[in-house]
């Protein structure tokens, strides 16, 4: 087996991709794709093509699952056959479930679930090709979809990883630094409340390298923010729909 | 049971309407919706393509990759078409296995395009009996609007259509991937499924999810470029009488003629 | 590998089996075999050695399952594991899930499941061995079990295949013709009511073709018709009893 | 609930009838309902039978193909017997996974046949640790009338003594049949499987569904041709006396003794 | 593969692991060793090392199982991964489901379920590393941590196995001698009210051998049985507790 | 919801002891539970270790055998670690699949051993991309107590520095058992994962299962012997600030230290 080593990054920090230690990928998102879910998003961010809809709050089917005091919020990540380089298997790995886990988790804090007991809200997110950071990317799809959904939310989150690749902190990791570099770690943020709502490491990092990089990634979050706020802002004022 | 009653009241609204020649959204009864057909969407796949019918939208993906052939097809490489309808695609579509529904719509689309021949199979063998070329056409239904045994099938005919297939050398019995090399799939044939649904005593071309709501029956018809029908499957839980289903036959290739210009587009 | 070619047909028309374009292979049915079912068929048609089953009108479990307007037909085809060359695999396979789908379908629209709102009738049919057009002779047996269990119906339903074979239209074919055919077209028909309630096509038919066919098809659904009408009157009049 | 009460009622004529030495159908207690026999049920497979106990039936058919053995195994041809209730044969199957009782029902029947060690499985090797044969003995429940475990076992049996076993090559490596030669199974011996049903104070042998109803405990003991007791099985929710498991294993070889006159009918 | 084949019994009938026809391994029970369960015990027995942990009586789920008239009793005999040679598939095998019948079966007539109708008891039995007999030292566990929930009993259940070793009848079979031995038997024994609740054998037995086998593996039940009390006793009698 | 309204009550508790700095079971908040780890305790295994960490108790066994590399990682051995909740362990855990809780709890004490790379894999291959050495370590929890990660993944490192590992000589390519040669396994480094929760605004190390029951966010942080953060997972339905995230990583590193202590004296 012969492995091609691409070189991460040049002297003068320029990454493979040719950003810069602190650049986000190229990221766009656009609101209310669906015509059957309740709320929606299509996101871009790097080569990653991720959609989310969003139903609800709607009943609980099985009923024994439902809470008499709260809404209920429910989550699938889940990754189409053809996304990934070798043909995946459709029926959901391990990994996705973990994934489906800590993006509800994420989500859980922004949404005002109290006011709706006994319902469930669905978000359902299909990552139709996979790049680095496809976490991030389907949380802050996902966030969205939520907004357009009408649901009540305290604040939107926005997610966005940094890393370490060639010894240095990075913003926003790409698949190839993701599999050739030192750590990933991908955070979301609920901008205005202040509030870390995912945050994973895989890698290897010192102390100070850690604090840096949760930094940098928090930085990439806000940039996220503003992505996010921008395609609402088109859709619920420029178009001038509801 | 309510929605049981709007079906009800549905299907007379349609059957009215239907009476003076009309269906709800103001097409013919033997037209189509306007199909829009966008390849190459997902670039990590060998081809893919996004469609929309109506309300209706399907994302499909083509991973060719070496494998085995199956035993006693030692001679034909692979091919296999899925479906799935996500459940963002629909508020009823619940996350697990596939239920019938599902699995008969996976299986129709595949047939449509196994039985046409499409795809000239033995030109993708790589040592006979030991390996050959793969293709997986996995459609996922991400908005559904009704009539998606068509959405499905073209989506997959338009995936393949998009396909570059890459070269595969032979090594110590192995396949390897020659890098930068690659060529157009086999394409013998375009196959057009043609879905129609019978509400009453009409016959109604390509419904949407309010005309099946409360159909009687349904046929998807599949007619390839020759003018030949190739695969048919009857759904729904009434029945159609010979005269209907002769009539099918015809509508069937008279709008498949129409679907497979767009398709000849994409060559 | 080495595949014997069979040759399919002489050229005056007859076929490996012995028959002529138009003939049906033998076909025997027994009413009421099983003592606990509450109707039960057993077919012999061609090699195909077919049992069918009925329970019902019962109660439905899952109870979220029944319908309060209305009774349900629910359809198990299945095969045996020896039922075939190469020994199969007991869990249902998607095929058989996709024929009990339109085995279903094609007895509905004979059953009268109004009269019964909040129950099932289980239809259960076993291929003890397969032959080509298995899954008529399935049907025509479970339509005969249906009758037997004294389930109201509109009519019977009564099923057989037509196909090419070396360019010519037959009626009824059998194993190697449907494996080394042009096309294969099994068809269902209530006979008295004159509708078809289930048509499918594997192969290749010109538009002539395809009529010719469907009405090649169609006389042998009569024929068949008259099996099943003879098995049944041999259980309710000439054994007396009920 | 409503058939809790039943099987209560059932239990006191049953036991009212046993105290007088009688069971419901006019049986002595230890003696079987009529087993009938009919091999070739199943042309298309190996080797089949279709028995009748009483208003048990059930169907057993025999595939025969090469496979490798089990790892650490090298020297044994592969036995696998299974059986299923089929939901036909009884409304209160239901389709789906196999539940504790069938697979008890399944282990229980393979158990038997494989501890009397009715097939010489060395017989059945083609290359030692590479290639062997392999006899798949599937049963059926078509109609349950109590006593399965009986009625799957004689099935199993009567499938086996009616096989006939392809002749298999070694031609690089690998098993190629040889068309048209064929022999009979390698058989050492032959197991019969004795069923008993303790209600009250009373052991009755081959229990109808009735008797099983209401049965506190259950036996089964499966003997071979030498007067061996090569496999037991107790189940039910209650327990027997040693005493009277003494006297059981006693049952199994008398009764036992008859059914194997059955068989030998079949050699 | 080459097979070493131990002696397992010397002319003087000394067996492979130094025991004599009729002695048992060793045998330690310890009551309550589990803080979450209603009861538990803990044996060794040989170098089989099981813990069973029981719950209830307590509410059925799902509800449709619940016996209006009576409790039920359930029973999970699991292996852990690490427990056999090759390492183990954690989901539950065949065998492991129809162990978890057979013991069920062999501890419900002990247990007074009249009293709870509506509940369930949960038996959770886990196998950390088998030997030999390891169904009968499960049994015994899960009895004692029958009584050490306070569950209400008719007697205690005490199984052990007696089995066929070169030609000798002996008792409580060990791995090797199950494994190259001519028969195993475990039988399990309600020892004061005199009935055998489990009895299985696999292997080839004379009549007279069959006899003298059942009554070598009650006496080894009867030995069991005083470990079992003795390890109750040192729980709620010396330590004091309740 | 009784306990939902228990919950509740015990959260107001819990917090009214944190404000004056104290926890229910009198720890500081930056203390852990005693830490008791047994090994051996599975000799059939090639390691395991049965360890408390307060009410919490854990078994882990390791079981070495040679297997065949994952494709394109044919120069590195195979560690998979696994993690169950036996139902004995906890009334509220059913017997079954693993849900989500049970996946995520075995990957990330999984993820923690790997990405330290406690153990050196390329030592593991016996043959380069054909045959390697597969070390699979499975924890089973016995009695749950709250902090199920810390507890599982301190068994897990427990269970491998227990370990002998069998020594294999390649025999015509495939690997054989040398009787008798074993070694250590190849360790790089010690993992100590340390898992805090943070209820209002306190954090507290090692959470019990009633802190568990009624805390905000939980965060689980993995360092290994030269003080470098290697995985990290939050969990919970809310947040941490920047700040308590960064307060929780020196903990992790401080609190780490202690228990690498008692690691070192198993090597």
């Amino acid at each position: 087996m012969v492995k091609i080593m691409t070189q991460l990054m040049t002297e003068d920090g320029i990454r493979c991709d040719g950003r810069r230690l602190d650049e986000l990928r190229n990221i766009s998102i656009k609101v209310g794709v669906l015509k059957n879910a309740d709320g929606s998003a299509y996101i871009e961010f790097g080569k990653n093509k991720i959609l989310a809809g969003v139903f609800g709050p709607r009943d609980v089917h099985p009923k024994h699952m439902a809470n008499q005091d709260s809404g209920i919020l429910r989550c699938r990540y889940h990754m189409s056959p053809f996304s990934v380089t070798e043909r995946k298997n459709p029926a959901p790995s391990r990994r996705e479930i973990e994934i489906s886990k800590v993006i509800k988790e994420a989500l859980q804090p922004s949404v005002i679930l109290k006011d709706y007991p006994r319902t469930v809200i669905d978000v359902f997110i299909e990552v139709l090709q996979a790049d680095g950071g496809s976490r991030c990317a389907a949380l802050d799809a996902a966030s969205v979809a939520l907004a357009d959904a009408g649901i009540p939310m305290r604040d939107l989150v926005s997610a966005c990883a940094a890393g370490k690749v060639a010894d240095r902190i990075v913003l926003d990791v790409n698949n190839e630094e993701d599999q050739e570099g030192q750590a990933d770690m991908p955070v979301a943020l609920m901008p205005n409340v202040g509030k870390i709502t995912l945050l994973q490491l895989d890698g290897m990092l010192k102390p100070e390298e850690f604090k840096t990089c949760m930094q940098t990634a928090l930085v990439g979050c806000r940039k996220v923010y503003e992505v996010q706020r921008k395609a609402l802002m088109e859709k619920y004022f420029q178009t001038g729909e509801q | 049971m309510n929605s049981q009653i709007i079906d009800q009241l549905k299907r007379e609204k349609i059957l009215e309407l239907l009476k003076t020649g009309k269906r709800i959204d103001g097409r013919s009864l033997d037209e189509q919706r306007a199909l829009t057909i966008e390849t190459g969407v997902i670039p990590k796949a060998n081809g893919s393509a996004r469609i929309k019918l109506g309300n209706t939208e399907v994302i499909t993906g083509v991973k060719i990759q070496p494998d085995k052939p199956f035993p006693d097809l030692g001679d034909k490489g692979i091919l296999i078409c899925t479906a799935e309808i996500l459940p963002l695609a629909d508020p009823n579509v619940e996350p697990g296995p596939p239920n019938e529904e599902v699995i008969e719509l996976a299986r129709v689309v595949d047939r449509g395009i196994r039985e046409t021949e499409m795809i000239d199979l033995h030109q993708l063998v790589l040592i006979e009996d030991k390996s050959v070329i793969g293709m997986f056409i996995d459609s996922s239904v991400i908005d559904s609007g009704g009539n998606l045994f068509d959405a499905c099938s073209y989506a997959s005919v338009a995936g393949i259509l998009s396909c570059t297939v890459p070269k595969y050398e032979i090594k110590d019995e192995a396949p390897v991937l020659v890098e930068g090399v690659t060529s157009k799939p086999p394409i013998k044939t375009l196959p057009v499924s043609v879905t129609m649904a019978r509400i009453g005593d009409y016959v109604v071309v390509d419904p949407t999810k309010d005309e099946e709501s409360c159909m009687d029956a349904r046929i998807t018809i599949t007619t390839n470029s020759d003018g030949n029908i190739c695969a048919v499957q009857k759904g729904g839980s009434d029945g159609f009488t010979a005269e209907q289903l002769i009539q099918c036959s015809e509508t069937a290739l008279s709008v498949g003629r129409k679907i497979r210009k767009q398709f000849e587009q994409l060559k």
